[in-house]
C-alpha cells in the first residue's frame, strides 16, 4: 500500500488537523475535534446549513465549509459515518438562532446518526430539518427512491441550500431549496479500480482489468452491471442512456453538469468525458447552463469516475450561481 | 422465582466489554472475508471506552446505559448506533428495578432487539447481527414457555444465538458492505452477527454466575 | 491500463476541447487548437503572460489560464513540449502591445521550442522575455541552478508574475518580478508509484512496493535515492531536509507553502503530511504566510506528491494575495 | 568532379521519410526499452506530415526546407527542434546551389550536426542521436581525405553510422527521459541513435543514386 501516512488510526485526525492549518481564512476548529466550522459560523440571521459523513471523499465533506455554503461539519472515519454528538455538536455551531438544516446522504449510519443528533436539538430546543440526498440511479430503482445512495449530487444540495440561506430563506425555504435541488439531480459512478481503506491495506473489491462497473457507489457498493471497458466515448453514452431518462431530462431543459472524478483518474480525463457529455447533450437540444470538472467528490484512491445532471429552472440557476467561498468551491 | 440483583449486574456488560476485546482480531478477520475488515476495530474501539467509565458500584442498568451511550453517541458508524440502541434500551427498561427476572429480562431483550431493527431496518435473513439476535431471544421465550427455568432458558439462548449466527453463512447479505458482493458474500460468517452472538453468550453466562432464586 | 479515453493519440484534443466547453465563463479557443487563451486577452494596457509546456499535468497549464494569472498557454502531447509555433501563436493571442512574459520550465524541448518562438516573435516586432523556473532541488546541485527542472513552483512564478502585470508592471518589472518569484522557491517531490503515458499503456518506470523514491521529477525523471517507504511525518522531515538549507530558509522567514499531489495520492493525505510540515516550520519559527494543499501540478496517474517552499517579503506577499480566477485557482 | 543536382534531390528527403515510416514500429520497440515507447509514433507523425506537402518539382533544398520548418514548427518536443533544425540547416547551405559537391555535403552536415548539438546540448557520449551522426560525419572527412571519392565517403558514412548507433549500446544516458535509468540504461541502443542511423543511410543511398560524374 503506497500511501502517505502516519498510523492509519490517526489519519482522521491528522487530516483534519493539516486541514485547518492550511485554511484558517476559511476554516474554523471548535471543542468537538471532530467537526470544524465556518470561521464565522453561526453567521448571525441566517439558517445553519450542516452535512457530515464518513471520511475518504476529500474535499468532501470539509471542503465545502465557508461562506454561503456549509457552516459546520461532522467528520466520521473512513467510511463510516460521523457520530451522532458531532452531527449535535455541528448543528451547535451552525445555529444561529433561525433553525439549522442539516443535508446529508443517505447512508444507513448516517440516517442512524442524523437521526439521534436531531433527537438531541430538539431537547435542546435547536429547530432542525433534514433533507436527505439520494441521487444515485444506480443504487435503486425509481420506484424506491428512499433507497437511493446520495452521492456526489449532495455538492449541488450543499450549494443551493447554502445559497437559499444566504439569500436570508428561513428554515422551511432553505429545506425547501435543498430538497428541490436533490430532487432534480441525478447521478450515475463508473469504477474502473478499487479503493483500499489504509488500516485495512488492501482492496476489499476487485475491478478486473479490463472491465468497469457501471453504476458503482462511492465506498465500492455494487453497481449495475460489470462489462469490458470502454471507450471515454461509450462511457459517457452509457452513464447518459441511465440518467436522462431517470428524472426525465427533456429537450429544451436546462442542466448543470458535474463530473467527478473518483480519485486516481487523470482529471484529463474527465475533460475527455466531459467533450462527449457535452456533445450528447448539446445533440439532443439539452442546455448547459454550468460545467464543474475535477476532484469534486472522490473515493480515496479509487479509479473512475461519476456524472452528475441538475436539471435547473431560474431558481435554481440563481442558487447555484450564487457566489461562494470554500477550500473546495470558489466562485465569485 | 429466579432474578438477578441489578445492582450485582455491572459484571455482565464488563463480561460483555472482555469477550470482545478478547475477540478483536477474530471479529476483524470474519470481516474481512467478505467487509472491510475492520469490525473488531470498531467494536473494541468502543467497548473498550466504555469500560474505563464502569465502576464497581454500578448497576446492571448503570452500566448499560454508559456502553450504551458511548457506543450511540461516540463511535459513529453503524455499529456505534446499533449496538448503542441495543443497550441504552437495556437500562431503560431496567433502570427502576431492583430485581430482574426471567419476564422482566425476555421483555428487556425484545424491546432491545426491536430497537436495533428499528434503527437499522434489517430483517431476519439480510445476514446481519439480527441473525443472531432474533433466535437468541426466541430460543429463551420458547426454553420458558416449556420449563420456566431461567437459567435454562439463557443457555438455550445461548444455544439458539450460535444456530442463528452459523445460519448466517449460507445468506446472501443485503445490507452493509458486504452487500456489494452479492452471491460472493455467501460461504462465509457475517461478522456481526459473530460479535452479537459473543454479546448474547457474556450476558447470558454472567446472569447465570450471579442468579439467585427465592 | 484502466483508463477514460477513446483513441490516446486524441486524448490531448480532446482534453482541450472538453476543457472549453466546461469554462467558456473563463476560457476562449484560438485558431490554433494548441493553444487556448483567456476570454478576455489581451488584455489592453498590460504584459501577456504566456506558459505552455507537455500535457499530463492538468490542472496545469491550461488550469491556470484567467484573470491576473496566465493570458495565453501553449498545449503539448503528453510530457512533449508545445510546437514552436504554439508558442509563438500563445504569444500573439498575449500581446497587447507592451510585451509578452514567457515563464516556463526548464525542459530541453521547451527551451527549444521557447527559444525558436521568440526569435518569430523578434522577427514580427512582438516584444518577448523570459524566465525559466528551476524550483527542483532534487535535479540538480545548487551550484548549478541551471541544470534544475521547473515543477510545481512555477505556477507560483505565474501568480506572482500575473498578478505585477494586473497591478500595471511592466514587461521589465513583470519578468523581474517573475525571477524574483522563483528565486525565492524550491520544491521537491516524492514518488511513491509510477505513472502511464495513456498511447505507451504501462509504466515506463517502476516503484516497488514498500520504496518511494525521494525527488522524483514531474515525468518520473529520477531522484536523489530511493529508499524504504516512510510515515508521512517522516516524508514531511525528509523534504523539508532537502529544501531548508537549499535557500536556505531560515527563521523569522515567512513562507508560501504549496503541497501538491501526483495524480492518485488521496488529497487527504495530502493534510496529514502538511499538518508535519506546519509543524517543523513553526517549529523553526518560521512563518506561514498561506497555504495551498491539493492536486495542483500532477503527473498523469502518479502516485505522490512535491512540497513547494516561496520564501516572501511584503512585495511577494501582496502580489501572491493578489486577487484571481482562473479554473484552478480563484483568490477574491 | 562527383555531385548531384539539387533540383534531382527531393528523392532524398522523400526516401529519409520513407525509411522512418517503414521503421516507425521498430523504433518505437528501442525506446520502449529504456524510453517512453513513443519514438516510432514521434518520428512518423512529424515526417509523415512533410512527406504530404513534398512536391514532385521540388528540389533537394526545398524538401529538406519543407521537413525542416514541419519538424521544427509543428511537432514539438525534443525531435521536433532537434531533426527539425538539422533539416533546415541543410536548406541553408543548399538553397542557392545547382551542384552539391562532396565538400559541400561535407560543410552542409557539418553545419547540421552543429545546429543539432546546439539546440540541444547533447554531447557524443550522452546516449543520444548525436553518437550516430558524429560519427557520420568524421567517416565521411577520414574517407574523402584518404580516397577523395563522395560515393565512397558515403558508403564509409553509413558504416560509421551504424558503429556509432551500436556504441550507444554500451552508454549510460545521460540526456532525455532515458536518463531517469542511469545504469540500468547500459546493453541497449538509444532510439534517436537508431533512426539517425536510418536518416544517414537513406540520406547515402539516395545521394549514390542520382550521383553524376563531370
Ligand atoms: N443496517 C444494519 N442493521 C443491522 N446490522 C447491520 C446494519 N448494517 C451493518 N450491520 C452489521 O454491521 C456489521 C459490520 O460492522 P463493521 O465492520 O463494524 O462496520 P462497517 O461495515 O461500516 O465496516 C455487519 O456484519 C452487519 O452485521
Ligand atoms: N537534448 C537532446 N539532444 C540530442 N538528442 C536528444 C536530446 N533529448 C532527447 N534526444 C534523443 O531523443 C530520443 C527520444 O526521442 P522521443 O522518444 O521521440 O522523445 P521523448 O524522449 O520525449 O519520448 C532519445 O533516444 C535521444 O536520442
Ligand atoms: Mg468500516
Ligand atoms: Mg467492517
Ligand atoms: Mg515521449
Ligand atoms: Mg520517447
Amino acid at each position: 500500500m503506497q500511501r502517505i501516512v502516519n498510523n492509519p488510526d490517526d489519519l482522521v485526525n491528522e487530516m483534519v488537523e493539516g486541514f485547518k492549518l492550511a485554511h484558517p481564512d476559511i476554516i474554523a476548529s471548535t471543542p468537538n475535534p471532530r467537526v470544524l466550522k465556518y470561521k464565522n459560523a453561526p453567521v448571525a440571521g441566517k439558517v445553519g446549513i450542516v452535512t457530515g459523513g464518513g471520511s475518504g471523499h476529500k474535499p468532501a465533506f470539509i471542503g465545502y465549509v465557508g461562506e454561503n455554503m456549509v457552516d459546520a461539519v461532522a467528520v466520521g472515519e473512513i467510511f463510516s459515518s460521523p457520530t451522532a454528538i458531532s452531527f449535535y455538536n455541528a448543528i451547535e455551531c451552525a445555529d444561529a438562532g433561525k433553525g439549522v438544516a442539516v443535508l446529508y446522504g443517505n447512508y444507513s449510519g448516517d440516517n442512524m446518526n442524523v437521526r439521534m443528533a436531531k433527537e438531541e436539538a430538539d431537547d435542546n430546543g435547536i429547530l432542525v430539518k433534514t433533507v436527505v440526498a439520494n441521487d444515485d440511479v444506480a443504487s435503486a430503482p425509481a420506484s424506491e427512491p428512499q433507497k437511493r445512495r446520495g452521492v456526489a449530487g449532495e455538492i449541488l444540495m450543499w450549494k443551493v441550500g447554502g445559497a437559499k440561506a444566504a439569500m436570508g430563506g428561513d428554515l422551511d425555504e432553505v429545506i425547501a431549496a435543498a430538497q428541490k435541488a436533490i430532487d432534480n439531480t441525478r447521478s450515475v459512478g463508473v469504477g474502473l479500480g478499487p479503493c483500499t481503506i489504509p488500516a485495512v491495506g488492501k482492496p476489499n473489491f476487485q475491478i478486473q482489468p479490463g472491465t468497469m462497473e457501471l453504476g458503482i457507489g462511492h465506498h465500492g457498493e455494487p453497481g449495475i452491471k460489470v462489462v469490458d471497458l470502454k471507450t471515454a466515448d461509450k462511457m459517457a453514452e452509457m452513464t447518459l442512456d441511465l440518467l436522462l431518462p431517470d428524472l426525465p431530462f427533456k429537450e429544451m431543459d436546462d442542466v448543470v453538469v458535474l463530473i467527478s472524478g473518483l480519485g486516481s483518474t487523470p482529471v484529463s480525463e474527465l475533460y475527455v468525458f466531459n467533450r462527449k457529455v457535452n456533445e450528447i447533450l448539446t445533440s439532443k437540444k439539452i442546455g448547459i447552463h454550468r460545467s464543474y470538472v475535477g476532484n469534486y467528490f472522490t473515493s480515496l484512491d479509487m479509479v473512475g469516475l461519476t456524472l452528475t445532471l441538475m436539471k435547473v429552472d431560474s431558481e435554481l440557476k440563481e442558487l447555484i450561481d450564487y457566489k461562494t467561498n470554500t477550500v473546495a468551491l470558489k466562485q465569485f | 422465582m429466579q432474578y438477578f440483583l441489578n445492582k450485582e449486574g455491572a459484571v455482565i456488560i464488563r463480561n460483555v466489554i472482555k469477550a470482545i476485546q478478547a475477540n478483536k482480531d477474530y471479529l476483524s478477520e470474519v470481516d474481512g472475508a467478505i467487509g472491510d475488515g475492520d469490525h473488531g476495530i470498531n467494536m473494541n474501539k468502543g467497548f473498550s471506552m466504555a469500560a474505563e467509565r464502569i465502576e464497581d458500584n454500578h448497576s446492571f442498568s448503570d452500566a448499560a446505559k454508559i456502553l450504551g451511550n458511548v457506543l450511540m453517541m461516540e463511535i459513529g458508524g453503524s455499529m456505534g448506533p446499533l449496538y448503542g440502541s441495543f443497550f441504552k434500551t437495556m437500562f431503560k427498561v431496567t433502570k427502576d428495578l431492583e430485581q430482574i427476572t426471567a419476564p422482566i429480562y425476555q421483555n428487556m431483550f425484545e424491546l432491545a432487539l426491536a430497537s436495533v431493527k428499528d434503527m437499522g431496518k434489517a430483517e431476519v435473513g439480510d445476514k446481519t447481527l439480527i441473525d443472531t439476535l432474533s433466535p437468541a431471544i426466541e430460543g429463551f421465550k420458547s426454553s420458558m414457555a416449556e420449563s420456566s427455568d431461567f437459567k435454562v432458558a439463557l443457555i438455550k439462548s445461548i444455544e439458539s444465538a450460535k444456530e442463528g449466527r452459523d445460519s448466517t453463512k449460507d445468506m446472501i447479505a443485503r445490507i452493509g458492505r458486504a452487500a456489494r458482493l452479492g452471491e460472493r458474500s455467501i460461504g462465509v460468517l457475517d461478522a456481526g452477527a459473530v460479535s452479537s452472538c459473543l454479546i448474547v453468550e457474556a450476558i447470558s453466562l454472567s446472569i447465570i454466575s450471579i442468579l439467585k432464586s427465592t
